[in-house]
């Protein structure tokens, strides 16, 4: 089955990517745009049905390697 | 937040330092005040426990402009052109998260660098690793080495030369050293002393965020099981926005508006307005509502702490403002004038129309606490008899293809070819030979630089080591044809109110200094990192060295590799045959004790000088100093950069 | 003959750049992301760096800046545009040129010479060169050049393919591709050829104390074709 | 309020860092991983009330400058 994960910054942490797309997007005429933040998307393939089990397998992929705990969070969708 | 002893305690001081600033101040701080302190006062601030011992390090010579106590150090390079150089530690960070603690700590350096008018035209690197075989070494390198590339090679100065270095005593606790040169022009440098009254002081760069805060103390502290909970503290570097620092902070130094300038490195706001102060002896008053925060609802004592990155302090002229900020504005960065000079020769904060803090320049930094700490002196360990009949059943040729994969040793193009080192255009010695060399731009001359270390002769014997390191700088130097001119230093050393670790840093400074001053090859700038320690376990002592030398004619540059047959190999120096500390000893015959070789001041300066005539004639194709791995592996290097074969009698 | 260099937040090699044109002939000017217009010019760079820190995707946002509007319509007319590194990234970002550049296939940064072989000769930039395989320098993250199976049929069917990795006999193949980018593409021309983008910095490699001089005869020859 | 952005590679489209991930991941014990492929996240502040004109606007940034469409797909979520 599939496993989505999205890895964020934590809140406070700079995101000089986010802030540069936010003054890009302001220039190019999008005023209204207060903040963007920039976090990693994961599509997991896993062989595993029981949905449950790949979500712990996940949280655990998430810990060892997807996500900088120093700095980010993650969800698993 | 009331302020009592336990808090004091709980920022890092101790019961007689909290004393003593409530007799400073003849009353108790507030919070705000007591943060000041801590950061100030702690031991990467104030440098309380090495202070006394680097006094005595030689400091002056003909070609040096300014030595230690600025931002960096400054030498002449002849025609009104000077070189700006420092190497600075970013060792703790680096371990809690390589990749941005790696990263700020070159964009770090740059810093301290462009801060005095220099554009900055070399990087440089000195890390150091736990055992190959350690479960985080691998890690916490590719951390290390893309976030030096990472933040290097975006600002677009090339990474020239470096070195790196694996031994257990670093598992727990990693060194990463970053090396920056730059170049100005004599009357051009810019300084961080305040000078005039009421004189407009300026924020520029980044905002202010809750990074970082009290990464001054953490440099300063030991790593214990508690430390995932320091780790909140990371900085995050953009080098992104530190390039167009450079550029908007050259084009202003390029007129006449700045009076001082002082980067926000360690202890942000607090250390840089404080130093501004007291080298100009003037006091200085800020208004913290005018900080750009990036992040709602900062106190004022997160404003004084916060380590954000990229960011700057000026004194202006008056009515510069506009014309400063139209730069700024330019590179799309932060301004604002958020307070004044003073004659009060206090630090004065104010914050939603309060004072939030006032505190006599004098009692922060000539005030601070210095300490002449208990040292023990190392005794010079016995020489271990050569047992010739245990080498007999050793092949050679297996000898030198054991030593030859040893971490150490084995071949780092893997490493520094993830490192930009051709921008700009000047690198006319990549790293891979015995100095990275680049032009000065537009000239026939260039200047080599090379960083080492030998911890491992630092820890047999911290006062030859000390020695040893500074003569192996002057030996890649000249290995390229330059001429030592100066070095700066990073000294990494363990927990000083440990009598050892602190006799190891005694000694090795001391014979750094004996060093340095026979060679005429002084300190202009360096750092100290302390408490490099893991549960007790400190590291090795390493001094990591950085060596500027000057080139007056490019085209005369050497470099190692082989280039013709038929070509005399001679050796410079007496081969006295010591081999305890060696890589033979300690990797094939697992030999660990012994003292490391011995210096002889007289011959190093001799053999250095006389290569250097030969030379400027032309008589020599080839050199390389012998290190590490001895005459075989300096040979063998020779031959695999040259593609040659050699024979030796 | 006259040569502009744009010099974006974070380009890094527009100095390099401006040096190399220079010592061959080019009376170059520097000119900056905001201004509207491009001075009178017979050749236009878009030099290497990190233009808004790679952030987003390389070049993508430097795509979006004010002078760019006045590059694309001089390329429409004709011009010269040549994008070296970050702007071979601009180039495709923009859409003057086809495909992307994506990271590295393995993942790392890579600074080190490679060979180059000269495809087409039929552009402004290679006619008349009198070497088919340059040592040049490469100094990159993202050089990963990818296109669809469509697009690249175009880009052959056009003799769009401009430069590609080899070694130094002039072979393509897996060992001699650096950084994974489809067919050894090195560089690619638009099909009117007008357009060149490509990651080898020519730049770098200007005198003998340097990397290497193949760079010169990338200058030279351009120059002697331009006049 | 507050829009989230996924982009992904198109299918087909080679993500090496993707695989590395998947390599990673299965050299460190999790072995039933089967294919990972890596995207871009965003958190989009935008002045705006209206969910509708919110999701417009944010399809508008999408295709002029988050995604780059020869190669990446979005979704606004
Ligand atoms: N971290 C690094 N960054 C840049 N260059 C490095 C790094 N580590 C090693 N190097 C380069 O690799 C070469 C070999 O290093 P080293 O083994 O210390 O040299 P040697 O012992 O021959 O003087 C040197 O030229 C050095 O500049």
């Amino acid at each position: 089955m599939k496993i989505k994960i999205i890895v964020t910054l934590k809140n406070g942490v700079l995101d000089p990517q986010g802030k540069a797309i936010q003054q890009t997007l302001n220039g190019m005429g999008f005023d209204n745009i207060e903040e963007v933040r920039q976090g990693k998307y994961f599509d997991v393939e896993i062989n595993e049905k029981d949905e449950k089990k790949a979500k712990i397998k996940a949280d655990e992929m998430c810990k060892k390697l997807l996500a900088n705990l120093v700095i980010e969070d993650y969800k698993i969708i | 937040m009331k302020v009592d002893q336990k808090v004091a305690i709980e920022h890092g001081l101790k019961k007689e330092e909290f004393d003593k600033i409530c007799e400073l101040l003849k009353r108790v701080p507030n919070i705000v005040e007591l943060g000041i302190f801590s950061a100030m006062w702690n031991e990467h601030c104030s440098y309380k426990s090495s202070r006394l011992h680097l006094k005595k390090l030689p400091t002056k010579g003909k070609e040096v402009i300014q030595g230690p106590g600025e931002n960096a150090g400054v030498i002449n390079i002849g025609d009104d052109d000077a070189i700006v150089f420092k190497i600075e530690s970013h060792n703790h960070p680096s371990f809690i998260e390589p990749y941005q603690g790696a990263a700020t700590g070159v964009g770090g350096i740059m810093r301290d660098v462009f801060t005095m008018g220099a554009r900055p035209i070399a990087n440089l690197n000195s890390i150091h690793f736990g055992s190959t075989q350690h479960k985080k070494t691998k890690n916490l390198l590719r951390g290390v080495v893309r976030g030096i590339g990472g933040y290097g090679n975006c600002i677009g100065v090339p990474t020239i030369a470096g070195q790196t270095c694996f031994d257990e005593s670093y598992n727990g606790n990693i060194l990463v050293n970053a090396m920056t040169l730059g170049l100005v022009k004599k009357n051009k440098i810019f300084y961080s002393k305040a000078a005039g009254l009421n004189k407009p002081v300026i924020y520029v760069g980044s905002k202010t965020g809750r990074d970082g805060i009290h990464g001054a103390s953490m440099a300063s502290a030991i790593f214990d099981d508690k430390i995932e909970e320091k780790k909140p503290t990371v900085q995050v570097g953009d080098p992104f926005t530190e390039k167009l620092l450079l550029e908007a902070c050259l084009e202003l130094m390029a007129g006449d508006s700045i009076i001082s300038i002082q980067d926000m490195g360690a202890a942000g706001l607090t250390s840089s307005s404080i130093e501004m102060a007291s080298k100009g002896k003037l006091g200085i008053e800020l208004n913290l509502n005018k900080v750009p925060c990036r992040e709602t609802k900062m106190t004022p004592y997160e404003i004084m702490l916060s380590e954000s990155q990229e960011r700057m302090l000026i004194v202006l002229e008056n009515g510069k403002e506009q014309l400063a900020k139209k730069i700024f504005d330019k590179w799309n960065l932060d301004f604002a004038v958020i307070g004044k000079t003073t004659n009060s020769k206090k630090i004065e904060l104010y914050f939603d129309n309060e004072k939030v803090a006032d505190i006599p320049v004098d009692t922060l930094v000539e005030n601070s606490p210095m300490y002449d700490r208990k040292w023990k002196k190392s005794k010079l360990p016995k020489k271990n008899k050569i047992e010739k009949d245990k080498f007999k059943n050793l092949k050679i040729t297996n000898v030198l293809s054991k030593i030859l994969s040893n971490p150490n040793i084995c071949n780092k193009d893997w490493i520094w070819q993830q490192y930009d080192h051709t921008v700009m255009g000047d690198t006319i010695q990549k790293p891979g030979g015995d100095a990275g060399v680049v032009r000065i731009h537009g000239t026939n001359k260039a200047v080599a630089a090379s960083v080492d270390s030998s911890a491992v002769y630092c820890w047999a014997h911290p006062l030859t080591g000390g020695k040893q390191i500074v003569c192996e700088s002057w030996r890649n130097l000249v290995s390229v044809g330059a001429k030592p001119i100066a070095i700066t230093n990073c000294l990494n050393f363990g927990n000083p109110e440990k009598d050892e670790n602190m006799g190891e840093f005694v000694e090795c400074v001391q014979g750094l200094g004996e060093a340095s001053k026979y060679l005429d090859f002084p300190v202009v700038s360096g750092n100290v990192s302390f408490y490099n320690e893991t549960k007790d376990k400190g590291i090795k002592p390493t001094p990591s060295i950085g060596g500027v030398g000057l080139i007056k004619e490019y085209k005369k540059m050497v470099t190692l590799d082989l280039k013709k047959l038929n070509n005399i190999v001679l050796v410079i120096g007496k081969t006295e045959g010591h081999l305890d500390q060696s890589i033979f000893n300690r990797d094939i015959l697992n030999q660990k004790n012994g003292p490391p070789p011995e210096i002889n001041l007289f011959n190093e300066k001799n053999n250095g000088e006389t290569l250097l005539n030969l030379m400027m004639n032309d008589l020599i194709k080839s050199a390389h100093d012998v290190s590490l791995g001895g005459i075989i592996v300096a040979l063998a290097k020779m031959c695999i950069k040259g593609k040659k074969r050699n024979k030796i009698k | 003959m006259k040569s502009s260099v744009i010099i974006f937040p974070g380009s890094n090699c527009d100095r390099d750049m401006s040096v190399a044109l220079t010592k061959f002939g080019f009376k170059n000017k520097m000119v900056w992301h905001n201004d509207n217009d491009l001075p009178e010019s017979d050749l236009v760079v878009l030099p290497g760096g990190f233009s808004y820190g790679d952030y987003l995707r390389c070049g993508s946002i430097a795509g979006k800046s004010k002078i760019i509007d006045s590059v694309v319509k001089f390329a429409k007319s004709g011009g010269l545009v040549l994008g070296i590194c970050n702007g071979f990234q601009i180039l495709t970002e923009t859409g003057l040129l086809p495909g992307v550049l994506q990271q590295n296939k393995y993942l790392k940064f890579i600074c080190k010479n490679v060979f180059i072989k000269v495809n087409n000769k039929e552009s402004k930039y290679f006619k008349n060169i009198n070497k088919n395989i340059l040592e040049l320098h490469i100094a990159h993250n993202e050089g990963n050049f990818f296109c669809t199976n469509n697009e690249l049929k175009s880009i052959e069917d056009n003799n769009q393919i401009a430069v590609s990795y080899c070694d130094e006999k002039g072979i393509s193949n897996k060992e001699s591709n650096p950084n994974g980018a489809i067919k050894n593409i090195a560089g690619i021309l638009n099909k009117e050829k007008n357009i060149l983008g490509m990651m080898p910095h020519p730049e770098r490699m200007i005198d003998k104390y340097l990397s290497g001089e193949d760079g010169s005869i990338f200058f030279q020859n351009l120059i002697g074709n331009l006049k």
